[in-house]
C-alpha cells in the first residue's frame, strides 16, 4: 500500500481519482480493526460484567479499578504501552492486532457496563426461580440470564461498534495505515489536505451510516417471541 | 501581498513543528532550530523585528499557511516538485543526507539500503509521507518490511523494543539525537552508503515554506537570504545547530526552482 | 522521580489547555444537546430534520475532521475562528450529537403513564415537557452525560491539531527533547486519569443534589449509578 | 336531566383489531355508572377516548353539550390543542397505577396544574389541595414524596390532586386493583363518600362488585367491545338475563372467591373451572410424590 | 407423623428493620398451611428463607431432617453450594409474578432443570414434562413461549415447572394475585386439586380466604413477624379470638368486599376504615363541584 503513494496531483479530479482508491483499501484496513476490537469488546466486557457481579471484594474491586482505568485515560497512551512496553516482555503482537485488542479493551469498559444493566434489567424473579429450581449459578448465566440479557444489548453494543469505527484513527500512532492515517500520508506527501481528508470523512460517514442502517435491522431481526420487550 | 501586511501589522506569524535540530521550541517558549534562526535573521532584514510563533503538528503546517493561520512555515520543510505544487519555497538553506540508526552494535549488519533489501528478516521504519519511503521503494524493499511511524520520538522504541531493526533518519538529527546522550542502545551505522536513486545520490534540500500567491515575499526572502548567507552569522546558525559544513555548502549551490524542476 | 515530577511541571500549561476547552466544550455539548434531545423526542416539524442531518453529520464523520474543516478549510471561504473559539466549536458540535441522544433517550424513556396523567390534568405540552417529562429525564440523563465528559475529556487530545498546547501536546513536545516516552507516558497516563477523577467527583455530586432527596443515596462518592 | 356524555356509533381500532364498533352510550349528569366485564373487553378504551388518550376513527362524543369534533366536522385528534384543552376541563381520570408524579411532593402534585393551567395563585391552590388532602384524610402528608406513601395513600393523593381540578366527570380505571387488599378499603370509602355526598357524574372501571353494588346506578356489562347487558346494580348483578354476564358472574364471584363471609359455611366448589384436568396429581407426581 | 420443616427462634433482620424475631413454626409432613396477615407481617420473608432465597441470622431451620446449618454450625449461606443444593432439592416454590423464563418455550421451561440438575436425559424429562402440562391442562400449549399465555396459563406452567422437580415442600407466595379476577379460579383448581389429592406438603401466602378456608389444615394469622393466631380455618377465619385477626379479617372481608355473593343483599359498609375524613366531598368540592 505504502508504495502507491505517488500519487497524480495534476488536477483535482485526477487527485481525487487517484486518492478515492486508497481510501477505500484504508477503510478495510479501518473497518476491519473495528470489527476485531468489537469481537475483543463483547466477549471481554461480558466477561467482566459477570466477574463485576462476583459477592468478593477480592475480585470486584481490582476489576472495578482496572475498567475505571482503561476507561478513563486516552487510549493514544494505553497503545503507546501494549506496542513498545510489552515486547519488552517478549509479547510482540503485530501492530494491527495491537490496535485492535487496545480499541476492543477499552471498549470492554463501556461494553462490561452494558452488559451489567442489561443482565440488571431481568427481573430478579428469573434469577430467585432458578436458584428454586436448585440450578447452579453458571447455569443460571449461561441458560436463563445472559440469553435474555442480549437481545436488550444488542443496540447499545451497536453503538459501541460505531464508536470503534470512528476510534480506529488513533492507530496510526502504532503505524497502522488506516484510513485517516492514509488520507494525512497523502497530505503530507502532496501539501493536499483538504481532499483526502473530507473523502475520508465522508466515507466515514457512509460507513457508520451502513452499519447503523445493519444494527437496526439485526434488532429488528432479534426474535420477537419469547422476549419480552422491556 | 503577505510581506505588506505583515509590515502593516508589525509582526510575522511563523509556524514551526518540533524537529531538533532543524526547528523546535525551546521550553522558555523562544523558537529555534536552523529553521526558526535564519527565518529571523532574514525577516530582520526585510524590517520584520517581531516574529510570533506557533508550534503545530506537521500535517498541519501547510493547511494553516493556506488558511492564512500564520503568513510562513520555518520548518525546514524538504523541497520536492509534487509539494512546489501546493506551496512555494524559498532556496534551500540545509541539506541532509540518510543516515540509518541501528541497535547497538548494529547486530544485522546494515549499512546500506541494499543490505536491507538484501537480508529478508530486517525490518525498516520511516517517518510517514517522507521521501525515504520513495528510495526504500526504489530499493525494491517490500511494504511488509517497511513501518511507517509519525512522530521521531517514537522512533527509537520501535528500534529498542525489536519491532524494526533501523530507520531512516536524516545525518544531523542522529548526530543530535546521539549526542544528547538520551538515547541509549542505538548507533549510527558506520560506514554508511548513501542511496543512489536513479543515478544520483539522494541529498535532500530544506527551506522555509510560502504561500503559493506570494511570489514577491519570496522573491524578497530570497534576495536577503542570499545576502545573509555570506555572512559569518549564517555559518554560526549551522555550527551551533550541529549540522556538518557540507550540508550548508550543498544547499547554497542549488535553488528551489531547480529543486522543483526535479533536478 | 525528579525527572516526572519536572514533566509534571511542563505538562501543567498542556492542563490549563485542555481544562479550559474541556469544560468549556462540555457545557456547550449540554445545552446543544438539550437543544436538539428535545427537538428530536419532541418531533418538532422542520427543526427535527435539521436536527437529525446534524446528529448523523456530526456522529458519523470524525472529530479530527471536523476540527480541520473548522480551523484549516473554512477560512478559505472566508470564515476564520480563532484556534480556542474553533477547538471548543467543534468538540461541542461533535459531543453535542452524542450528547442529544442521551437526552432523547432519557426522555423517551419517561413512561407513557406520566405524559397521560399530564394530559388528563390538562397541562399543555409546553408545561408537560418543562415540568414533568425533563424533571424525571434529568436525573437519568446525569451519569450518561458524566461518561459523555470524561469522553470529551479525553477528545480534547486532538485539539493540538489545531495549535493548541493540551496535555497530549506538550507530551509529544517532551518526547521529542527527551526521548523518554514511558516515563513521560506515565506522567501523562496519570494526570488524564486524575482529570478524570474529577470529573467524576463532579458528576457524582451533580447526581446527588439532581436526585430529588426520596431517590439519593447516602454517600455520593462511594458506588457507581 | 340532561345527558353529560354522549357516545354515538363510535368506532374505534388498533391496527387490524376493532375495540369498539359503532358504540353508543350515553351518561346523565350525576350519574354513578360501573362498567364490568372481561379482560381486553374494551372497558379502559372507552375511558380512554373520554379523557382524549386515545382517537377514535368515526362516530362522534359530546362531553357537556361540546362536540369532541371541530364545529367543521374534523375529529378529535385533528382537533386544536386549543379544542382538546377545552374539552378535558370537564373531565379527570384515576388511573389503576395512580400515575403521581414521583418527583413532586404531594403538595405540589396537587397544586401543579391547578397554579399552571387554571392559573390560581400558588396560596389558592394550596389552600385547596390542603382542603382535598383533608377530605381524603392525609392532611399530614403533604411534604411526602410519593413513594414514600402506601399504595393506597397515593391512590387518595390522586383522587385529591383529579378534584383539584374541579372536573365534571371523573373517570376511574381500576382504581384499587393495584393495591393490597387491606388497602383497598381506604381508597373505596373515599369514593364512595364522593359518591354520595356529591352529584360528581362518575364513570368506573373495577372488579369490586359488591362496592359496584353498593354505590352505582347503572351496571353496564361489555363484552368484546358491546355493552351487552346494562341496568341497575341489583338486577344485573344479582339476576343476570344475558348468559354470557352469569357466566363471567360466576367465574369472577365463584371461583376467585375472594373473601368467604364469617357465616358462609358451605363450600362453593364451583365445577366450571375452565380448563380440564385429565390426571391427578398423584399420578402424575409418580415416585417422589409418593415418597413425600 | 414427624414434621418435615422446623423454625427454631429465627431471627431476620433487614439492616434495621428486624422482620423475624426468634420465631417458631413447624409443619407436619403433608400439612397445608395457610399464612395471612398485613402487607409487611413476614410472610413472603418466610416462605423466601425457606427456599434459601434469603439469608437468616440467628436460629435454625430444618427441613426433612437436614438442617440449614453446616454441621460445623456454620449459617446456611456460609454453607457451601453443595449443602444449599441438598436442601433446596425438597423445596419448590411458586411466585406472584410466576417467573417463567421468557426466552423459553413452556416445554423448555419445565424440562430445563430436571435435565441439568437432576440428570434426567432429554427423554424422560419431556415425558415427566408432559404428563404433568396434562395435570394443569395446558398439554396444547408446551410449544407456546410464556408471553403467548395468559396470566393464568402462565401460572398453571410454574407450576407444573415446580413439581416437574418433586419437591417435597411447595410454597405459594400470593400465587393469584397478579392474575385478572376471571382467570383465579382456573389456578386455584390446579392447586386444589394437587392438595387434594397429594399429600405435598404445601405452604401458601394467599389473599384467598374462602380457597384458603376450604383447602388448609391451619391457618397462621401473622403480624410483625410473629404468629399472632393460629388453628384450623374454620374457627380462625370465622371465629378468630385475637382481636388483631378479627379487625384484619374484617378490613379484608368487609370494606374491599371483592365478590357480593348474588344474594348478599344487606350491604356491609365497615366503619372501620383506616383513615378519619375530616371534611365531606361537597364541602372540599365547592363552586365547580357544585355548578356539576
Ligand atoms: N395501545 C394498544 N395497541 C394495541 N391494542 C390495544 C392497545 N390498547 C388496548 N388494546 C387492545 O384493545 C382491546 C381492549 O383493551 P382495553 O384495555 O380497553 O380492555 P379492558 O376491558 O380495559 O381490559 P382489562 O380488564 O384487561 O383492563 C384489548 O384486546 C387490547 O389488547
Ligand atoms: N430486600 C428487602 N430489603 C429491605 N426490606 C425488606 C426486603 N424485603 C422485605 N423487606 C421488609 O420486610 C418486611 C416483611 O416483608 P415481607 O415481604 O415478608 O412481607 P409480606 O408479609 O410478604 O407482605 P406482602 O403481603 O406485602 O407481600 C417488610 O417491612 C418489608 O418492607
Ligand atoms: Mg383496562
Ligand atoms: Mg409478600
Amino acid at each position: 500500500m505504502a508504495s502507491d503513494l505517488n500519487v497524480d496531483t495534476s488536477s483535482t479530479l485526477a487527485f481525487l481519482l487517484a486518492v478515492l482508491p486508497l481510501l477505500l483499501k484504508g477503510l478495510q484496513v479501518t473497518v476491519a480493526a473495528a470489527l476485531l476490537g468489537f469481537v475483543v469488546a463483547a466477549v471481554a466486557g461480558l466477561f467482566f460484567a459477570v466477574l463485576r457481579r462476583s459477592s468478593s471484594r477480592l475480585i470486584t474491586w481490582p476489576l472495578v479499578a482496572f475498567l475505571e482505568f482503561v476507561r478513563d485515560t486516552p487510549l493514544l497512551i494505553q497503545l503507546f504501552f501494549l506496542y513498545y512496553v510489552l515486547p519488552q516482555y517478549g509479547i510482540v503482537l503485530p501492530a494491527f492486532v495491537t490496535g485492535a485488542v487496545a480499541i476492543g479493551l477499552q471498549y470492554s469498559a463501556y461494553t462490561a457496563e452494558i452488559y451489567r444493566a442489561g443482565i440488571e434489567a431481568i427481573a430478579k424473579g428469573q434469577w430467585e426461580a432458578s436458584t428454586a429450581l436448585n440450578m447452579s449459578r453458571a447455569r443460571i448465566y449461561g441458560v436463563v440470564i445472559i440469553p435474555q440479557a442480549i437481545p436488550r444489548v444488542v443496540p447499545a453494543l451497536g453503538n459501541c461498534l460505531v464508536g470503534m469505527l470512528k476510534e480506529t484513527p488513533i492507530l496510526s500512532t502504532i503505524s497502522v495505515l488506516e484510513m485517516l492515517n492514509l488520507a494525512v500520508i497523502i497530505g503530507d506527501r502532496t501539501y493536499q489536505y483538504t481532499i483526502p481528508l473530507t473523502i475520508a470523512g465522508i466515507l466515514m460517514l457512509v460507513v457508520t451510516s451502513v452499519f447503523s442502517y445493519l444494527i437496526r435491522l439485526v434488532e429488528l431481526g432479534l426474535p420477537k417471541r419469547g422476549v419480552p420487550l422491556r | 501581498g503577505t510581506l505588506d501586511d505583515i509590515r502593516a501589522r508589525g509582526f510575522a506569524r511563523a509556524a514551526i513543528h518540533n524537529e531538533p535540530p532543524y526547528a523546535f521550541m525551546t521550553p522558555d517558549g523562544t523558537a529555534a532550530g536552523v529553521g526558526p534562526e535564519v527565518m529571523t535573521a532574514v525577516l530582520k532584514r526585510l524590517g520584520v523585528e517581531q516574529i510570533d510563533w506557533v508550534v503545530t503538528p506537521f500535517s498541519t503546517l501547510i493547511p494553516g499557511l493556506k488558511a492564512g493561520r500564520w503568513d510562513v512555515v520555518a520548518a525546514q520543510q524538504s523541497i520536492f516538485p509534487e509539494r512546489c505544487q501546493q506551496v512555494n519555497f524559498g532556496n534551500p538553506t540545509s541539506t541532509a543526507a540518510e543516515a540509518l540508526l541501528v541497535k547497538a552494535g548494529n547486530p544485522k549488519k546494515l549499512h546500506s539500503y541494499d543490505d536491507i533489501k538484501n537480508d529478508p528478516t530486517a525490518k525498516v521504519a520511516v517517518p510517514t509521507g517522507s521521501v525515504q519511503l520513495k528510495y526504500l521503494k526504489a530499493y525494491g524493499i517490500p511494504d511488509d518490511r517497511i513501518v511507517l511511524f509519525s512522530n521521531h520520538a517514537d522512533a527509537p522504541e520501535l528500534v529498542l523494543s525489536g519491532r524494526v531493526d533501523a530507520y531512516t533518519i536524516e545525518d544531523a538529527a542522529a548526530d543530535l539525537l546521539l549526542r544528547s546522550g538520551r538515547v541509549k542502545g542505538l548507533e549510527v551505522a558506520d560506514p554508511f552508503k548513501i542511496p543512489v536513486v536513479d543515478g544520483k545520490e539522494v541529498i535532500s534540500y530544506a527551506g522555509a515554506t510560502f504561500k503559493k500567491e506570494d511570489t514577491d515575499f519570496v522573491e524578497a526572502f530570497n534576495k536577503e537570504l542570499g545576502a545573509f548567507e555570506k555572512t559569518p552569522d549564517f555559518a554560526a546558525i549551522m555550527d551551533k545547530n550541529g549540522l556538518r559544513p557540507i550540508s550548508a555548502k550543498r544547499a547554497l549551490a542549488m535553488t528551489a526552482a531547480e529543486r522543483c524542476a526535479g533536478k | 522521580m525528579e525527572d516526572m515530577l519536572g514533566y509534571l511541571r511542563y505538562l501543567a500549561v498542556g492542563m490549563k489547555a485542555t481544562a479550559t476547552v474541556g469544560s468549556i466544550s462540555f457545557i456547550s455539548a449540554v445545552l446543544i444537546a438539550l437543544v436538539v434531545g428535545i427537538v428530536r423526542a419532541q418531533q418538532i416539524p422542520v427543526l427535527k430534520s435539521v436536527a437529525f442531518v446534524y446528529v448523523e453529520i456530526f456522529r458519523g464523520t470524525s472529530l479530527l475532521v471536523q476540527l480541520f474543516w473548522l480551523y484549516y478549510t473554512l477560512p478559505l471561504f472566508g470564515i476564520t475562528v480563532a484556534p480556542l473559539t474553533a477547538a471548543c466549536l467543534g468538540l461541542a458540535l461533535n459531543s453535542g450529537a452524542y450528547g442529544s441522544e442521551i437526552v432523547r433517550g432519557a426522555l423517551l424513556a419517561v413512561p407513557k403513564d406520566q405524559l397521560e396523567a399530564a394530559t388528563a390534568l390538562n397541562l399543555n405540552a409546553a408545561q408537560t415537557l418543562w415540568k414533568i417529562t425533563l424533571p424525571q429525564a434529568a436525573v437519568e440523563m446525569v451519569p450518561p452525560f458524566g461518561n459523555l465528559a470524561i469522553l470529551v475529556l479525553k477528545d480534547t487530545a486532538l485539539v493540538s491539531m489545531i495549535s493548541i498546547a493540551d496535555v497530549a501536546f506538550k507530551a509529544q513536545e517532551l518526547r521529542t527533547f527527551t526521548y523518554d516516552s514511558a516515563r513521560i507516558y506515565t506522567v501523562t497516563l496519570l494526570v488524564y486519569f486524575g482529570m478524570a477523577l474529577i470529573v467524576m467527583a463532579i458528576g457524582r455530586i451533580a447526581e446527588h443534589y439532581l436526585r430529588p432527596p426520596y431517590l439519593r443515596r447516602r454517600t455520593i462518592l462511594l458506588g457507581r449509578a | 336531566m340532561t345527558d353529560i356524555i354522549e357516545f354515538e356509533t363510535v368506532t374505534k381500532s388498533f391496527g387490524a383489531l376493532t375495540v369498539l364498533d359503532r358504540f353508543d352510550f350515553r351518561v346523565r349528569q350525576g350519574e354513578k355508572v360501573t362498567l364490568i366485564g372481561p379482560s381486553g373487553s374494551g372497558k379502559s378504551t372507552v375511558l380512554r377516548i373520554l379523557m382524549t388518550l386515545e382517537p377514535f376513527e368515526g362516530g362522534n362524543i359530546r362531553i357537556a353539550g361540546q362536540s369532541y369534533h371541530m364545529p367543521d366536522g374534523k375529529g378529535p385528534f385533528r382537533a386544536t390543542q386549543a379544542h382538546l384543552f377545552n374539552i378535558r376541563k370537564h373531565v379527570g381520570m384515576l388511573f389503576q397505577q395512580f400515575n403521581l408524579f414521583p418527583h413532586m411532593t404531594v403538595l405540589r402534585n396537587i397544586t401543579e396544574a391547578p397554579v399552571s393551567v387554571l392559573g390560581l395563585s400558588k396560596a389558592e391552590a394550596r389552600e385547596r389541595a390542603m382542603d382535598l388532602l383533608a377530605m381524603v384524610g392525609l392532611s399530614d402528608k403533604a411534604t411526602f414524596y410519593p413513594n414514600q406513601l402506601s399504595g393506597g395513600q397515593q391512590q387518595r393523593v390522586a383522587i385529591a390532586r383529579a378534584l383539584a381540578m374541579r372536573p365534571k366527570v371523573l373517570l376511574f380505571d381500576e382504581p384499587t386493583s393495584a393495591l393490597d387488599p387491606e388497602l383497598v378499603g381506604e381508597v373505596l370509602n373515599v369514593i364512595r363518600k364522593l359518591a354520595e355526598e356529591h352529584d360528581l357524574t362518575m364513570i368506573m372501571v373495577t372488579h369490586e362488585m359488591r362496592f359496584a353494588r353498593e354505590i352505582s346506578d347503572r351496571v353496564c356489562f361489555f363484552d368484546k367491545g358491546r355493552i351487552v347487558e346494562e341496568g341497575p346494580p341489583d338486577q344485573l348483578l344479582v339476576r343476570p338475563s344475558h348468559p354470557r354476564t352469569a357466566a363471567f358472574l360466576a367465574a369472577v364471584l365463584g371461583e376467585s372467591s375472594r373473601p368467604p363471609l364469617p357465616d358462609d359455611a358451605d363450600r362453593q366448589v364451583s365445577r366450571n373451572g375452565p380448563q380440564p384436568h385429565p390426571d391427578t396429581p398423584a399420578q402424575v407426581l409418580g415416585r417422589a410424590g409418593a415418597a413425600a
